[in-house]
């Protein structure tokens, strides 16, 4: 980690991290479509965790390791086994029969009209340098702790809030 | 990255996978020889030579046994979860050093690394429970994930106070950090909390709840069989050394020895594996002499003892790096902080109000109303 | 690894050298296909796994086999709480009519190779309950059973002597399967 | 491999997840797709971040406060689910249609 380098070359050569990035991405957008598509919600759970994980792999093809390691931690350890608590809580005989509603086709439509927009745009824009860079996990430290102070402790706020706020809410049904 | 670099690494990582399965089959007969001998017997001694061919008959006989595949389970998560636990536990043997410039991989975020990595087999336990169709699976499951989350925090704290220490989180930076003074003088509390925190996550005794065999019947591992429910094994053994190496790469100064010079490497893997699996002998003694906790005292350990600890271990280690505290006063302090800890625990355990057992008979007299 | 250093000679074998064998026995004989089955069986010999239930008074005995002063870890042997897990079942104390599905169960989810000891009279054929309305007669009528153990209770030094048969059964078998 | 492909990698993310938020009508499901939104928005970042020298670190440190607030999010949301399930008996976002109850 951390030592990938540049490699050099650029546009429709199939450099070695381009070849990196094609298997890590459809890693990715299948475990996405799996998300969206799967009938099963553990299954769902468990395919979302796939495609972050990837998500985490090309946070390391972006140098950005320490993000890499946090999508790892905060996904990985944390969210993903939140979620299967509460689908454990509530009923998963109920899953099998509510998967998909009536948009489905309006949103299929949707999400495919906004897929193309945004790949238009984004070939169409002139990105003009494109060299990676790497950024030292101290100098993410330091900038994180003097420039974004303010918003660093509001989001360690938010994260408080947010910690007694769900207390609050389940407690609450648990009374009625 | 040229071929060369590729090659040494495959080969590298090749020689870890052998050197660590041939430590586990060392683990499993010393934890038998080590608790026969607390246990006044003898331990295995009929394969081989003082049955030290007990491990490898045993690899053998699983591997060569029936693999079931039981009915209702989930085909594909069945088998992929083993996996899924032993993937990270190899994983953060990447950049664990096990003497001056023998690792892998010395990451500048190791410490880091070996945290977020050594959290994701925990899903692998959920998903072997969840799959395995079977109550007592998903509910040791469902245990492992509720005190592998609660435990983590403490482990993360006492290692965030050894990162401000060393100002590091590289593990060859820590070590050298501690030349002339391990930091078990320095951050006893810290190493009580990552012990603790360890085991917990281990899932030994006396944290044992998830895999409690007279309780949950081997939790998440009830329907494995055979190769499958060895992968498991191998996992949590391999976990049991790197908690072991990490105590020893944190606490006790790694492969540094006064006296012993610390840039041999040869010298320098001696000591550690002597350190480290003086720490399994530790790990060990604990599952000889404590009972098993509850569930609730589990978790109220944890979040009540353990996180607290964690906290105030914190805060006391950055006042005295900010004031320049001599370190024989951090340690110290850290030291009064333990020892009132025990104290109190002790304290409360004697003048707690023995609980009144009350034995209800069935009364029919009664049926209406209990009944809801 | 040397066979004869550590498996025990057994001289009741039955089977003489003039079989018929398999195209490897002749052209090598018992370098492949006995070797290979031999070197498996004293593996699963030495760690046999016996997963822990006790149905009457015999369990008592069999509890007091497995801890300190008899000490069954010196065989290898390990308790294991599930039969997935487990390659031999102590059938330890009287099975009752209602036990009977219960334990037929549990020896269907062991995996294959699976022994099974039956442990005392009642195991073995209901004992002092014999032609009781309520046991069956002998755990053989559910289960195949490869030792039987008797005593009522028997001792630990029994049911110890019981396994070693079960040791040398499991020899015999592969150097007989090998010899074919 | 240039700042296009991690923003097309982006675009189909968020729609995949717009898709599930769109077509699902578990609450849990839902709370996935966003997730799986809340990544693409994150790639996006810290791709032009990496891609350009006077982002460096700002980038990687929006996300890491996306990332919090999906945490939080993750578990509001969740508490939410747990109460609707304990009062309505469901987690069908469809029949979940009056603001007071």
């Amino acid at each position: 980690m951390g030592s990938t380098q540049e490699s050099g070359t650029e546009g429709g050569v199939l450099t070695e991290s381009l070849v990196v990035f094609l298997i890590i991405s459809v890693v990715c957008v299948a475990g996405g479509l799996g998300v969206v598509f799967s009938r099963n919600v553990i299954h769902a759970t468990f395919l979302l965790l796939v495609s972050l994980m990837g998500v985490a792999g090309i946070f390391l093809l972006l140098l950005a390791e320490f993000l890499a390691l946090v999508q790892v931690l905060i996904y990985g350890g944390a969210i993903t086994i939140v979620v299967l608590f509460v689908i454990m809580l509530t009923k998963s005989d109920e899953f099998e029969s509510l998967v998909d509603n009536s948009q489905k086709p309006l949103a299929f439509l949707i999400s495919i009209g906004l897929f193309v927009v945004m790949t238009v745009a984004a070939i169409a824009a002139d990105n003009g340098n494109t060299v990676r860079a790497s950024l030292k996990f101290s100098d993410l430290g330091h900038s994180l702790f003097t420039d974004w102070a303010i918003p660093f402790e509001v989001a360690s706020l938010v994260l408080l809030v947010a910690l007694i706020g769900a207390i609050v809410i389940s407690k609450q049904g648990e009374e009625e | 990255m040229s071929l060369l670099d590729l090659l040494k690494t495959i080969s590298a990582i090749m020689g870890m996978l052998t050197v660590l399965s041939v430590i586990v089959l060392s683990l499993t007969l010393l934890e038998r020889k080590f608790i026969g001998r607390i246990q006044m017997r003898k331990g295995p001694n009929r394969v081989g030579p003082f049955g030290l061919l007990q491990p490898v008959a045993d690899a053998i006989k699983l591997v060569a046994k029936e693999d079931i595949l039981p009915t209702w389970v989930d085909k594909v998560i069945y088998w992929v979860s083993p996996l899924v636990v032993f993937i990270p536990t190899f994983m953060i043997w990447v950049t664990i050093p096990v003497a001056r410039d023998v690792v892998i991989r010395n990451l500048d975020m190791g410490l880091f690394y070996i945290i977020a990595f050594s959290v994701l087999s925990i899903v692998g336990l959920i998903s072997a429970g969840w799959a395995s169709a079977n109550k007592y699976a998903i509910i040791g499951g469902f245990r492992a994930a509720a005190q592998l989350i609660s435990y983590e925090i403490p482990i993360i704290l006492s290692v965030l106070a050894i990162a401000m220490l060393a100002g590091s989180l590289n593990l060859e930076r820590i070590v050298d950090a501690q030349a002339t003074k391990p930091y078990i003088f320095l951050q006893p509390l810290g190493a009580f909390l990552f012990l603790c925190g360890g085991l917990a996550e281990l899932g030994r005794t006396p944290f044992d709840i998830h895999p409690a065999e007279s309780e949950v019947v081997g939790g998440p591992f009830v329907e494995y069989s055979g190769a499958h429910w060895s992968v498991f094994f191998l996992a949590e053994y391999i976990n049991t050394f790197a908690i072991a190496a990490l105590t020893t790469l944190l606490f006790l100064g790694g492969w540094l020895f006064p006296g012993l010079p610390g840039n041999v490497t040869a010298s320098g893997v001696l000591v550690f594996l002597t350190k480290t699996y003086l720490v399994v002998l530790v790990i060990f003694w604990f599952r000889g002499t404590y009972p098993r906790l509850r569930i609730d005292q589990l978790m109220s350990l944890g979040w009540k003892v353990l996180v607290p600890l964690g906290f105030i271990n914190v805060v006391v280690t950055a006042v005295a790096l900010k004031t320049e505290l001599p370190e024989i006063i951090l340690g110290l302090i850290s030291f009064v902080i333990l020892a009132s800890t025990f104290w109190i625990i002790s304290v409360r355990m004697r003048t707690a109000p023995k609980p009144e057992y009350t034995v209800r008979l069935y009364d029919p007299s009664l049926e209406g109303l209990n009944a809801r | 690894m040397e066979e004869r250093g550590t498996t025990m000679e057994v001289s009741w074998s039955s089977t003489g050298n003039n079989e018929p064998r398999s195209i490897f026995n002749r052209a090598a004989p018992g370098i492949i296909t006995a070797k290979s089955e031999e070197l498996i069986a004293m593996a699963r010999k030495s760690s046999l796994w016996p997963m822990t239930f006790g149905l009457a008074c015999c369990a008592i005995e069999m509890i007091s086999t497995y801890m300190a002063d008899h000490d069954l870890d010196r065989f290898g042997i390990v308790t294991w709480p599930s039969p997935r897990q487990s390659d031999v079942m102590i059938v330890a104390g009287t099975v009752v009519k209602k036990m009977a599905e219960p334990i037929k169960i549990l020896y269907e989810q062991m995996p294959e190779p699976k022994w099974v000891i039956a442990m005392g009279s009642c195991a073995t054929n209901g004992g002092p309950y014999y032609r009781s309305y309520s046991v069956v007669m002998g755990v053989d009528h559910i289960i195949p059973v490869d030792v039987y153990v008797p005593g009522c209770p028997p001792r630990p030094e029994a049911l110890m002597d019981g396994i070693l048969k079960l040791q040398d059964k499991i020899t015999q078998d592969a150097k007989e399967r090998g010899r074919k | 491999m240039s700042l296009v492909h991690f923003q097309i990698l982006s675009a189909a993310l968020f729609s995949i997840g717009l898709y599930g938020v769109l077509a699902r009508r578990s609450a849990v499901l839902i709370l996935l797709s966003i997730e799986l939104m809340l990544n693409a928005v994150n790639i996006n970042l810290i791709a032009f971040s990496a891609y350009t020298e006077s982002l460096a670190s700002t980038g990687q440190v929006i996300a890491i406060f996306v990332i919090t607030v999906a945490a939080a999010e993750v578990g509001l949301a969740l508490a939410i689910i747990i109460n609707l399930f304990r009062s309505k008996g469901s987690v069908d976002i469809d029949k979940i249609d009056v603001m007071r109850w």
